[in-house]
């Protein structure tokens, strides 16, 4: 036997840059050092005096760091500049180049609160919390999407999903007054949605994108028509959830600063922290997962291992119905209690943006959510405190800066080989 | 399903014999009777070779063996009993394992991933235990000599030790009766020795197999009994001693010519010539390294080498389809390093991709639009921004014609037909513009004994008109059909470049590494199987 | 010279005549069928939510059994009474037929938008954003610049084409070279779009002088489609059949068509035959996003709007539904355009008649796609209709193009 | 289900006079808890109260005015009523093809005075005066916070009487009450960017409590609801004060954290203007409601009546006469011009 030729490949050694790695390394290098130049421009032009960091939300006198403005700016913008220059020249091994982005994104933010904040108070501790208030449905959503798409159908449906959990929620706990039975309602009603999905993707084969964006508007109709015919006539008694209370956790609560963000939330938030350690756990750990990622990127291999591909399709969107109809309850009782029309706002549509740029990895949209929330909290904030900034821009800004992000730091995403393709067997 | 086993130790298996037939199995695509009442009977423990040309119906069988398509009558007997396999897990379940003919692996799943997938083993509450899935690939990846990583991923690893995973994977299945569908169009001859072990050892332990290749050599290497299907039809059966021209004759129902009628090359002015190229592939390895070559108008030159040792890359970066790091390209004495695909193209460089359904043709644009897929903007298929569809149509079906493309219609898709067909659809295309020089990735991959034979004339041919052919297989076969001179790669570089009679245990050893004169030596000293296959 | 082409045994095998095809109604006969019937499906659903929304059927059923018959007849008298509101009020008369023309005007012409890039491999789903630019741009020169008849309006036009194009291009530019995913970068497009519309209308250069209000001056009459007699329909309807032929044209008759489409169905192919991915999926995108433009013009050149916040209503994205109705092609766009503004244009004058709620409509039109999408489930119901040949799964594409 | 059939009803009043009073809605939708719906409430009551006939129609987008318009037209409307500034165009138009057909818009004014156009505007600005007064005086921690929805001047126009009256207050009183959430000056401050997302709404809010504002103005319409949701959540430390209609009636669960509400009496005016109509004494006179002809003041304190001293009650009824009088001269830019 001539054993010698079943050399896997050959492995040169790894230092040597790939043109297609030396390409991404040019243009994050590049984009970090434009950021890290704004920043230091910033600091420039930071005007004098203190800016004052809020650490416990509400209180305004104790709690509070106050740092010199344009030092502290001056330092950490040099600090990102260093990173971006360390990164741009290869000067760290590529393997630490996650923290040098983190490094720089850390300090950028930094700089550029210092130019903000400076002469004022800027509330950090809320600045938190803000973002998980805005980012918690984002990652319901876009964790329901992960499931759909990595088993191989494509959700667009998360709007539609979140304004019929939202609807049923704030009905049955006006209702029933019980909170338990709004979140499984709406958790129904997200299955019921997800069947729809289902059906027409798995068993008709209706193009997938289109499909969702057609339940997003079936359920912006079926919603709006049932509350114009149903519940604007009775809101006192139809219309009127009381909102989940915030639960303390022991212990953890207590921590300084992150304990009051994290660890004194509602059931939901808590919900979602579990939600996204099961799904991780659930799709890369255990059998059920291995055989959804499987019909996601190859389904007649699975198929020829004798895996029912449809059957495991439709526990993965009916599964992932569950966790978008609870996104969606966040919106009425899970946070602003009341239903009003369109109420989710497109925000089923960022979920999605979310789960794209977290590479359909659960951890990864939850970070792109929270990269969301905290740059739309932040644009609020921002806003309040008065800035240079034009109110008009700042409300676009975190947008703009997901398009920047998508496109500098992102790049090309892979989604599962098979997302959004019906698998028809023979 | 939970948990797995090794396969049954071979006192367990005498038990586990099966006796198969297939009474009348007929099955139809449309109008296309694919399988017309098909008789066959498999004896347990014996090896049953399958022939015949592409699309002559031989994977649509044992797709209804393995429950993935529904015969429309007949039926399917074990042990003398009728059953039914409605899917791949009755087919599983009843002891049946196929190895697909298209790889059925999930490519961002690790080896283990993909071996356990379907039959998982759990630590309890469907939690997946990877260790001792692992253990249990490696117990059988040396069990049968078989080299392979469990924790590789297997869109890292090259197609020969993924069709390894696939074997391993069907052996996992306890399969009493394995279907094999042409798992050895992607071997090296070294692999296939391999593999011809492994079926040995399975069938002394009374596993029954049924093997497609269309691979000559193979079947008579290996077959107990060999069923020959022609249009859906069983056309008759051969004992292994049948000489490959009367199997050969049997398949195709006319006489084949195995050997190409080429006259010597008259080489003239050096077309290609390649200096100093190295490519660097995404992960950072060197692909390769360092590589100098020419072609001669009128020569075939071979790239011979051990699937992912740079051949493939080498191709690539002559056409611009991946960047090089270093090095130079020119044609007929123009630099073209710097070109873009099509600007390489319009140079006068025909090419033939290694994946055809991947990078060849758009399976689902019609067959006359695949012909002129890299011509379309010139006259006088296009002008300006108009593209001329009666043209188009012409030049289909005068192709069709000229390369026997087999195909109900022009308008029909490309991905409807057999890979032969498809094979040739690309051929002929390349072929329709004067060329400087062609390219061609395993031309004849998977392409029945006819088709080969005609796909090669007209290689030779295009040769004789003076281009200058570049051809990359891994088939020794072709090599020894086509080439003039070859080259053979091993780990980036090209560690010879040697006459075409260069034997073939010689060029196997260069394939492995060895250098020129290591390989004359030790190929005298110890000659392998690889001569007889 | 190949032997194998002289041998009579290889000619190809029995090559009966495609049978299929000849058989029973043509295609498009079958599909226009199963098209009807999946609206009549759709009216029953709509049926069933008129009934149990509706007043009368709610006070009937209060003592339903003390007189069914009431129920029954109320619920009759309902649905009876709300349809043919719809029906009149889109296809009722010459005014309401160009009413419905009108509406389907943009949706056709943004419908066109979103199949294009669709057959690129594309999903965009931005052609909202793309026809707020386009509007924008076209308003602008409408109302600012001053020029002669038919130049003023050319050069709007134009505009609005360019300002959707810029719009549509930029996602194809960052697709092509940073591969950031079409569908992040549109949707946050379309947000950017909104903001900087609702931006410049507090502008002098666009708020309407002595107002404070956001709201645009109307185009000069000079920029402003002609319209046909005393109804709303105007030259844009014209313009966007036109954008439709081209866009068939373009598909099918040309070389950059035949680009896109390649490239939509296999980008490595089209690459190793020497396409350039990156150039279609720019060209796809700045086209696509031209015609979002057109609709954008369509909404502040023809029909008497001023461009204010809601300028393009929620037609980018009633588009990506007239788009998957139409199954990716230019006359399906067209003829679904025409159902959706056929459906607006009645659904107003259902609300109008019976106090049908526009939500209606929008579940009606849902569900009609629903259905339209899904003709084995159409079949399912009415058993009769044939079977439909080599469709259906037209569009089903993934997200890896 | 059951229950025996009513017997057959007779019109409580009688006979329908010939008189159909019509409306179109802008984007908004009928359904807006904003003017949309307190306008539609003013239809409702003279339809009751004139015992005459109506006739509406939804628009869901602005493609849709001119079609509503002209149905309206077609139904042989006598008056119609336009709700919002976007539907100038198509009134006007309307207006000037129908002369005999009564017409009037609520929030706009046609360029040109047209003699079959009623104008209602309302100087909302000087009812938020007085809120803003009100808020600085009963803020604990001397800071109010407000925000909008989308940034246009019938939003603005709220928001910038507030922060006035804020400064009056700060002048009078020699206090240094803050004004978060928007600058009058720099006509800048803190959007939501829509008015259907009530969770932002709420959030944003959270972040004006959070800097310490004790009161809270949203001028958001449903987004708007959000704010007043922060200000229950906050369990008695934050209130609120709605806008255009009564918050305790409109939006009722919310009561017990709105301290009053600026209303804009939209429906006051548009059943005067019906009856106008109906009675044959239409003029195409803008209407302004102010705080002298009550189109536009504060509403009930409600279950704050008890928690307002009454010195400050009196001090608001001393505003009001100023600004009545012209002794108060408000700035904002965005209030509505006499023709
Ligand atoms: N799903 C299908 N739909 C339509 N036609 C099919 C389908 N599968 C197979 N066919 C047709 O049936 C015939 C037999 O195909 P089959 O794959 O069995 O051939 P084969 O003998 O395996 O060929 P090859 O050697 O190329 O693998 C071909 O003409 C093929 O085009
Ligand atoms: N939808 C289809 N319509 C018609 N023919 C099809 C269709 N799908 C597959 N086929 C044909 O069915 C046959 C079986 O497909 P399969 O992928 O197993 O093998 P193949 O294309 O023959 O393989 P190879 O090219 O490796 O020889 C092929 O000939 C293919 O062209
Ligand atoms: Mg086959
Ligand atoms: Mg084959």
């Amino acid at each position: 036997m001539t054993e010698t030729t079943v050399e896997s490949r050959p492995t040169a050694p790894a230092t040597i840059e790939g043109p297609a790695e030396r390409t991404r390394r040019l243009r994050v290098g590049g984009l970090m050092l434009v950021f890290a130049v704004i920043g230091l421009l910033l600091a420039f032009v930071t005007n004098g005096g203190k800016a004052t960091f809020q650490l416990v939300s509400g209180d305004l006198e104790g709690s509070l760091l106050k740092v010199p403005a344009q030092g502290t700016a001056i330092f950490l913008a040099v600090l990102g500049l260093a990173a971006a220059v360390a990164y741009l020249l290869r000067r760290v091994p590529m393997r630490y180049a996650g923290w040098l982005g983190a490094i720089l994104g850390i300090c950028f933010i930094g700089a550029f609160l210092c130019w903000a904040a400076a002469g004022k108070v800027f509330p950090l501790a809320n600045q938190f919390q803000g973002t998980l208030n805005f980012a918690t449905p984002l990652i319901l959503g876009a964790l329901a999407g992960v499931l759909c798409e990595r088993a191989g159908v494509i959700n667009i449906a998360i709007e539609g999903q979140f304004l019929v959990g939202a609807f049923t929620a704030a009905i049955v706990a006006s209702t029933t007054g019980s909170a338990v039975a709004a979140l499984a309602a709406a958790a129904i009603t997200g299955v019921l949605m997800a069947a729809l999905l289902a059906v027409f993707s798995i068993k008709y084969l209706v193009n997938q994108v289109v499909l969702g964006v057609v339940l997003v508007v079936f359920a912006s109709g079926v919603t709006g028509f049932l509350f114009d015919q149903f519940i604007q006539e009775d809101t006192a008694n139809l219309n009127t959830p009381d909102v989940l209370a915030a639960v303390k956790i022991p212990l953890l609560g207590d921590i300084p600063f992150i304990g009051p963000i994290l660890f004194n939330q509602t059931a939901l938030v808590y919900l979602t922290y579990i939600a996204v350690a099961v799904v991780t756990f659930m799709l890369f750990q255990t059998r059920w997962g291995l055989r959804v990622r499987a019909v996601g990127e190859h389904p007649k291999a699975a198929d020829t291992v004798g895996i029912k591909v449809t059957r495991v399709r439709y526990t993965a969107v009916l599964w992932a119905g569950v966790l978008a109809g609870l996104g969606g309850s966040f919106f009425t009782v899970g946070y602003a209690g009341s239903f009003n029309k369109d109420m989710t706002a497109g925000n089923g549509f960022i979920a999605l943006a979310a789960l794209i740029m977290g590479r359909w990895h659960p951890v990864g949209a939850m970070v792109a959510a929270l990269f969301f929330g905290f740059a739309t909290q932040l644009q609020s904030q921002l806003q309040i405190i008065q800035t240079p900034i034009p109110g008009e821009l700042l409300l676009m800004a975190p947008y703009l800066a997901t398009v920047i992000a998508v496109a500098g730091l992102v790049g090309r995403v892979r989604a599962p080989k098979a997302d959004g393709e019906p698998y028809v067997k023979g | 399903m939970s948990g797995s086993r090794l396969p049954g130790s071979p006192s367990d298996r005498e038990a586990a014999r099966m006796h198969l037939e297939l009474a009348g199995l007929t099955r139809s695509f449309g109008s296309l009777v694919a399988n017309d009442h098909i008789d066959l009977v498999i004896e347990p423990g014996e090896i049953h070779c399958l022939l015949g040309e592409n699309g002559a119906g031989k994977s649509t069988l044992m797709n209804m063996l393995y429950g993935l398509l529904q015969p429309d009558s007949g039926e399917i007997l074990i042990d003398g009993e009728k059953v039914s396999i409605s899917s791949p897990s009755d087919a599983i379940a009843r002891g049946i394992g196929m190895v697909h003919q298209h790889f059925m692996l999930v490519p961002v799943f690790t080896v283990a991933e993909n071996i356990m997938l379907g039959r998982e083993t759990t630590r309890g509450a469907g939690v997946l235990d990877r260790k001792k899935a692992h253990a249990l690939v490696r117990e059988l990846s040396d069990r049968y000599g078989f080299d392979v990583d469990p924790e590789a991923l297997v869109e890292n690893i090259p197609v020969g030790v993924q069709q390894r995973v696939e074997i391993i994977k069907a052996l996992t299945h306890d399969a009493k009766v394995l279907i094999l569908d042409e798992p050895t169009a992607v071997l090296t001859p070294a692999e296939i020795d391999e593999l011809i072990e492994v079926m040995r050892q399975l069938k002394d332990s009374g596993t029954s197999i049924v093997f497609i290749t269309h691979k000559l050599k193979e079947v008579k290497a290996i077959a107990d009994k060999i069923t020959v299907i022609r249009r859906g039809k069983v056309v008759g059966t051969a004992e292994p001693s049948a000489t490959e021209e009367e199997l050969a004759e049997l398949m195709v129902g006319r006489a084949v010519d195995l050997k190409v009628d080429k006259a010597p090359a008259e080489p003239g002015e050096v077309q290609l010539e390649v200096r100093g190229l190295t490519v660097i592939d995404e992960r950072g390895h060197t692909a390769v390294d360092n590589v100098d070559l020419e072609v001669r108008a009128g020569e075939i030159l071979a790239v011979a080498g051990v699937q992912g040792n740079g051949q493939s890359e080498l191709a690539e970066a002559l056409l611009g389809l991946i960047p090089i790091a270093a090095g130079t390209i020119s044609l007929d004495g123009r630099d073209l390093s710097g070109r873009s695909t099509r600007q390489r193209l319009e140079a006068g460089i025909g090419y033939v991709p290694e994946d055809r359904a991947h990078d060849g043709f758009v399976g689902s644009f019609s067959v006359a639009e695949n012909l002129v897929l890299d011509l379309f903007r010139k006259p006088p298929f296009g002008s300006g921004v108009s593209l001329h569809t009666g043209e188009i149509e012409k030049n289909a079906t005068s192709r069709v014609d000229e390369f026997d493309i087999r195909t109900q219609s022009i308008d029909l898709p490309v991905s409807s037909l057999s890979g032969g067909n498809q094979q040739k659809v690309v051929l002929a295309r390349e072929m329709s513009r004067p060329l400087k020089l062609l390219v061609a990735s395993q031309p004849t991959r998977g392409v029945d004994v006819g088709s080969i034979e005609f796909l090669h004339t007209r290689i030779v041919h295009e040769r004789d008109q003076g281009t200058a052919v570049l051809i990359v297989s891994t088939e020794l076969d072709e090599i020894a059909a086509l080439a003039d001179r070859v080259a053979v790669m091993y780990r980036g570089k090209v560690v010879g470049v040697v006459p075409a009679d260069t034997p073939r245990d010689e060029l196997g050893l260069m394939m492995a590494g060895a250098s020129q004169r290591e390989a004359e030596i030790a190929a005298t000293e110890h000659p392998t199987t690889l001569g007889t296959i | 010279m190949s032997t194998s082409t002289e041998a009579p045994e290889s000619q190809p095998q029995s090559q009966p005549e495609p049978k299929a095809p000849k058989q029973g109604l043509p295609g498009w006969a079958v599909q226009g069928l199963v098209a009807a019937s999946a609206i009549v499906l759709a009216l029953v659903v709509g049926a069933i939510l008129i009934v149990i929304g509706d007043d009368e059927v709610k006070l009937a059923s209060s003592y339903f059994f003390a007189a069914p018959l009431d129920t029954l007849s109320a619920a009759v008298t309902a649905v009876g009474e709300a349809y043919k509101a719809l029906v009149v009020g889109a296809v009722g008369g010459l005014n309401p037929i160009a009413e419905s023309l009108t509406q389907a005007t943009p949706l056709i012409c943004g419908g066109l938008a979103v199949s294009l890039a669709f057959r690129t491999g594309l999903f965009n789903i931005g052609a909202q954003g793309q026809l707020i630019i386009g509007a924008i741009l076209a308003a602008w020169v409408g109302f600012a610049w001053h020029l002669p008849p038919v130049v003023h309006l050319l050069v709007a036009i134009l505009a609005g084409l360019i300002g959707g194009a810029i719009w549509g291009g930029l996602v194809g530019l960052l697709k092509a070279r940073t591969g950031a995913h079409e569908v992040i970068v549109t949707i946050m497009l379309n947000y950017v779009a909104i903001y900087l519309l609702q931006w410049l209308l507090t502008t002098t250069t666009f708020q309407r002088p002595g107002r404070e209000d956001p709201i645009s001056p109307i185009v000069d009459a000079s920029a402003q489609y002609p319209q046909f007699g005393g109804n709303r329909l105007h030259l844009g309807f014209i313009l966007a059949l036109l954008a439709a032929a081209f866009v068939w044209w373009l598909l099918n008759r040309s070389t950059i068509g035949f680009e896109l489409r390649a490239v939509g169905a296999n980008p490595d192919a089209s690459r190793t035959a020497g396409m350039s991915v990156g150039r279609a999926y720019i060209i796809a995108m700045v086209v696509a996003g031209g015609l979002a433009g057109l609709a954008g013009t369509q909404q502040v050149l023809g029909t008497d709007l001023p461009l204010t916040d809601g300028v393009a209503a929620s037609v980018g994205f009633d588009a990506i539904t007239v788009a998957l109705l139409g199954r990716g092609t230019p006359i399906g766009t067209v003829l679904a355009g025409l159902l959706f503004g056929a459906l607006n244009a009645g659904g107003l004058q259902m609300q109008l008649q019976t106090q049908t709620p526009l939500t209606l409509t929008t579940v009606l039109q849902a569900v009609i796609v629903l259905f339209v999408a899904a003709p084995a489930l159409v079949r399912s119901v009415f058993r009769f209709l044939p079977k439909e040949r080599g469709a259906g799964a037209v569009l089903a594409k993934g997200w890896n193009g | 289900a059951c229950g025996s059939k009513p017997a057959e009803e007779t019109p409580a009043g009688g006979a329908k006079k010939d008189f159909k009073a019509c409306m179109v809605s802008d984007s908004g939708g009928f359904d807006d808890k904003s003017f949309n719906q307190t306008s539609y409430k003013g239809l409702q009551d003279a339809v009751k109260e004139l015992n005459i006939s109506e006739a509406k129609a939804e628009s869901k987008s602005d493609n849709d005015y001119p079609t509503n318009m002209t149905a309206m037209v077609a139904q042989k409307c006598n008056i119609i009523v336009s709700v919002g500034f976007k539907l100038e165009d198509a009134t006007d138009k309307a207006a000037v093809a129908n002369p005999d057909i009564k017409f009037t818009i609520v929030d706009s004014a046609p360029a040109e005075p047209i003699p079959n156009v009623k104008p209602l505007g309302f100087n909302t600005a000087e009812s938020s005066f007085q809120a803003g007064y009100l808020a600085a005086a009963m803020s604990q921690s001397g800071k109010v916070g407000t925000y909008g929805g989308i940034k246009i001047p019938p939003v603005t126009i709220f928001m910038d009487g507030f922060a006035e009256g804020v400064r009056h207050y700060n002048t009078t009183k020699s206090k240094n009450v803050q004004v978060l959430g928007w600058d009058d000056a720099k006509q800048d401050g803190l959007f939501t960017g829509d008015f259907e997302d009530k969770a932002k709404g709420q959030n944003t809010a959270q972040n004006l409590i959070t800097q310490g504002a004790d009161i809270i103005f949203p001028v958001a319409g449903p987004a708007g609801l959000g704010g007043l949701q922060a200000a229950k959540a906050s369990n008695g430390k934050v209130n609120a004060i709605w806008v255009d209609t009564d918050g305790c009636e409109s939006a009722a669960e919310y009561c017990s954290v709105l301290i009053t509400s600026v209303q804009k009496g939209m429906d006051v005016a548009v059943k005067d203007a019906i009856a106008s109509a109906v009675e044959n004494k239409f003029d195409n006179k803008q209407f302004i409601g102010t705080l002298e002809n009550g189109g536009t003041g504060l509403a009930p304190f409600h279950e704050f009546d008890s928690k307002v001293p009454a010195e400050l009650k009196s001090e608001l009824d001393a505003i009001k006469a100023d600004i009545i009088s012209g002794k108060i001269k408000l700035q904002s830019k965005a209030q509505p011009k006499a023709s």
